[in-house]
């Protein structure tokens, strides 16, 4: 990826799907607490094992429900973040650098950035943005620019669909792997 | 002197360099792949950068990456580690073009250090002894049997722009030359993709010794005194210690003095090693110049007080040295084990989560480590996950406080070359000091 | 106790009977509870060890429910223990000091030693020992020295009963704590 | 030199004790209370005894209980560490008696100093200086008034055999002083069983320097320079430092030696620490003499590079001092902070369990605790949990790396005193050097 926009001005990136991530919140909790509970807690531990959690925290109807897995984890950030309350952790970014936001993405796909540099919307500041939320975009459709090194790498979509939502801010920096824009490939029009 | 400093490394080192900068009051970034998101020299910066997947080659060593990030940012220097960026000349040139400086040599330290061959020719003309071999790259088989012949054999080849062992040829008779030139050659372009190659005497049990060095931009040198780096496998090091047991006050000052000339020669700046071997016979030989901070940095700023990071950053920042010569005291022994997540025995990688991690403490022991409880050893990089460092008043008790210490140092979940520095420091050959390149193969044979 | 027998020899200190282990887990949950809710919290606790959880929060009536697994231990010392294989921890003594042998001790009143000493089974190496498993034994009734500091501290029986088991070896140390007599205070004759 | 040393101490000088053995070689005991059963200090060890319930007068103090785990195990030797029967005459010649070596002063050395009007009177007789006030106890109320009016107002009455603060009454004009006396009195016979008290001038905003001294069976006597223990909360010390920044070399040499000569007065043996007030024209004043290793004697270790415990047991073992006065040297600075298990703001207690603990490392940090996650503080003993270390090549440096260290140190579960170390190390005045006792409690009204 990076060698091939190495030198060449207004290279075109592809975007890469980053796969949702493995085991977030909002699976199969619907059904808790009607029947047994010993069964769904065991079901909540058995998804907190499959998934490698290390808290998952729900709250419905009055119901709260938290759980934790603390050292055995695969994903550290989150509980060694709160841990670690004496080192300041700001981002470059306010947004999550790695993953969709937590509303329900599924068959979405995420344009995350393929390179380091600053997000612009439109060609120039006067230009109007590439594309707004509820836009249909075609596949290989310009979406923004990442400004990198004095070069302007032309992100593109890799899919048709509606941009559901644009995830990065305009003129702020973004990181690799920053998510800027869900798409939803099969828009209900 | 700088406000924001970007470390363009990960691991101790990221965190080493860090630590430093907080120290001299300045703020951090921290730059990692998406491997290492959730790792402590991440946590320990003021800002980060992700600046791509978990191959290196396209995070740590993503120079258009690495640079945006300064860029977004806002730093005004970068200090690049050892290993990934940091003898790229090319990387410290783009650095100054861009008006980032590089804490470092001047790339052009680099690119004459990196070139092995160009590096012998110079310190040689300079009337330093160097090995004896060819000087330059040997342009033919011929060009190698001449150069040979008038040393003697054993030999060995090596590539001009090597390291790590790769490339290299050692060649016990005539007959032999041809192949092993043409092998070397071979593997020094695959490996490096510049088929150049000089030609050594080949030593049998040399010492591995190498001396710090510090230079300012007015061109005032100094160095720090030696490390001896003989406990090593297959050209990885594994101990060091300083001062070497086979170097006294005045071959000290004889190969410092020789270590300073080399660097003066080539107009060095900032810190750098220089590599000598040192024969039975204690005659010692200009192996080449390292224009990174050392891995094994600690132990000389265990026994000098200087830290060498903030030596770098104040150096790069256009200061004067902050020490003369005269004035460098070397307090005690120190050592180092550098602890790798490798299986003890048979050196495989054992990358996996550390599910308990506890430290030793105490009078003389230091720890650089950016592991902790919970943390995953990722199978992407360098397998070093710790450095052991010792201090005592003599080599004696840095060597006991070093047991003491491997004794205490809890790390579970995956192997680790622990018992391996247990065995090197309980044999009583080391104990002796007396060790040279080929002891680990022994004592493993044993 | 040490006070009284500092300087006089043959003092016989009175032995120090260990309370049980306190806070076993599922102690003295019944009262707090009906029935129900006892068999579900005894549930939720079986779960909780099936899983290796450390902890599990129920809150009914705006539910709540928090589980937690920590570090996948039973008791610190255990795992501490485990994890300094390096620092050798070799005991003064065979047997443990803190307690009865796990067989079931129901009932059974412990003999420790309140000093540490040397223990002896007799008063001299010719002479019979004090008492041999099996014998009935009557409160006050001395059992065996424990010798310290050149001083033999007589250690006698604080019930009635009959002897079920000497858990220390004579001439052996035994430390503060350590069990020497295991006594059935109501023998089935 | 000792097969085998009983440790009778807990946490983490039983941690430094049993480490010091280990290097030289040396087998150790633990002896813990049922409290302390799973201790790092009793893993560490290669033998264990429990020699009572948490109750420290059952436990650590019980000396035919102590002794009997050292007959039992074996040992030559015992190390008292600090605290508990480390100032217990009649311990260290029973000791003796049962021919177990005490690893320290002796027993008349620990008796003569543990009445301070009597160490005052033997020091002031042999031309030293101490504070101006009465020589020996104070007999009466006229007495007293005597010894003030010779010396003027304020005044402070002190018990012979006191300390930490208890039995002490400040006078301010004469009309006071007969309720004070009688008060003082009373307290001393309640706290310590001994009535006796005597006076001395009361300075406002004095330093509390002290000096370590090291002394072997032949009696020569060395000194390791001061420790500015000035930052105190009701005479419980938070923060040392060595040197002192009030003190310069002229200085130095002139404290060290009075130092010198009040040991010397008493024949003493082994290590101990002088200390002295320092006023704010510079003049300094014997107060005491502490006969046991000091909580802060790591700040001196990192100096002079000398370990204090090793000393110890070596000079018990009836070694001769290992060094000669004109070769200890003083390099850089150094600084300790006391993390205690307390709320930093009300100072109350916190036990319990320490659920994540992660010291921080790297260049010039050492700590010393026998903690670890998952441990528990029990309440039953000293609010100390561990001791931050610094070392730099000057105040600054050491200063900078415990800010830095302060930041990394993670303890969880259980409130510290972290967060007030912070405020001290970020205080304009501490950073310039301007403290005294009254510091703390200035800083704390703030």
């Amino acid at each position: 990826m990076s060698a091939r926009r190495r030198s060449i001005p207004k290279k075109k990136p592809r975007p890469i799907i980053l796969p949702s991530m493995p085991g977030g919140p909002g699976q199969g909790q619907d059904a808790l607490l009607t029947s047994s509970q010993t069964k769904q807690i065991q079901d909540l531990i058995d998804l907190l094992r499959r998934n490698n959690l290390t808290e998952l925290e729900l709250e419905r109807q009055g119901v709260r429900i938290r759980v934790r897995h603390e050292i055995g984890i695969k994903s550290v950030s989150a509980s060694v973040q709160e841990t670690v309350p004496n080192i300041s952790q700001p981002s470059v970014h306010p947004t999550s650098a790695s993953g969709p936001p937590a509303e329900d993405t599924t068959g979405m796909v995420t344009i995350t950035s393929p390179i380091v540099g600053t997000f612009y919307r439109s060609p120039s500041p006067d230009a109007d943005p590439y594309v707004e939320e509820g836009d249909i975009v075609k596949k290989g459709q310009v979406l923004c620019i990442v400004e990198a090194m004095k070069l302007m790498n032309e992100i593109e979509s890799e899919t048709d669909g509606r941009i559901v939502k644009i995830l990065a801010e305009s003129t702020k920096p973004v990181e690799y792997g920053h998510a800027l824009f869900l798409i939803d490939p099969n828009p209900v029009q | 002197m700088f406000k924001k400093v970007l470390v363009a490394n990960r691991g101790e080192i990221a965190l080493r360099v860090i630590r430093a900068c907080k120290e001299l009051g300045i703020r951090t970034v921290a730059i990692h792949s998406e491997a290492d998101a959730a790792s402590l020299h991440v946590r320990a910066a003021d800002e980060k950068v992700c600046v791509g997947p978990p191959d290196a080659a396209l995070s740590y060593r993503n120079i258009p990456n690495v640079l945006s990030a300064a860029e977004v940012t806002g730093v005004d220097a970068i200090h690049p580690g050892y290993g990934f960026l940091s003898e790229n000349a090319h990387f410290a040139e783009v650095c100054e073009s861009i008006g980032v400086k590089f804490i470092g040599p001047t790339s052009e330290n680099i690119a004459m250090m990196g070139d092995k061959a160009k590096a012998r020719e110079v310190v040689s003309r300079r009337g330093l002894p160097v090995t004896p071999g060819s000087l330059g790259e040997l342009r033919s088989e011929e060009d190698a049997m001449q150069a040979a012949q008038k040393i003697g054999f054993p030999v060995i080849i090596k590539a001009t722009a090597g390291g790590g062992g790769r490339g290299m040829r050692v060649v016990n008779k005539a007959e032999d030359l041809g192949r092993a030139f043409q092998a070397a050659q071979a593997e020094a372009k695959s490996t490096f993709g510049n088929e150049n190659v000089y030609l050594e005497r080949y030593f049998l049990e040399p010492r591995h010794i190498e001396v710090q060095v510090m230079a300012d931009h007015r061109g005032h040198v100094i160095h720090l005194g030696e490390r001896d780096c003989s406990i090593q496998r297959r050209h990885q090091k594994l101990v060091e210690e300083t001062p070497s047991p086979a170097i006294d006050e005045k071959l000290r000052r004889e190969i410092g003095r020789v270590a300073v000339e080399a660097v003066k020669a080539v107009h060095y700046r900032n810190v750098g090693t220089v590599e000598f071997l040192l024969d039975k016979e204690r005659n010692f030989f200009f192996m080449e110049v390292n224009t990174r901070i050392q891995v094994e940095h600690p132990i000389t700023e265990m026994v000098t007080g200087i830290d060498l990071i903030k030596e770098q950053i104040r150096l790069a920042a256009g200061h004067p040295l902050s020490i003369r010569q005269q004035d460098v005291v070397l307090n005690g022994h120190s050592m180092e084990c550098r602890i790798n997540a490798e299986d003890p025995e048979k050196f495989t990688p054992s990358p996996g989560q550390i599910t308990k991690y506890s430290a030793p403490g105490g009078f003389g022991v230091r720890v650089d480590s950016a592991m902790e409880s919970g943390a995953t050893v990722v199978p992407y990089y360098d397998s070093m996950i710790a450095k052991l460092i010792t201090h005592g008043r003599d080599r004696q008790e840095a060597m006991a406080r070093m047991r003491r210490a491997l004794d205490e140092f809890v790390i579970e979940g995956i192997k680790t070359t622990i018992p391996l520095h247990r065995r090197i420091f309980n044999d009583p050959e080391f104990q002796k000091g007396h060790i040279s390149t080929a002891f680990l193969e022994q004592l493993l044979a044993r």
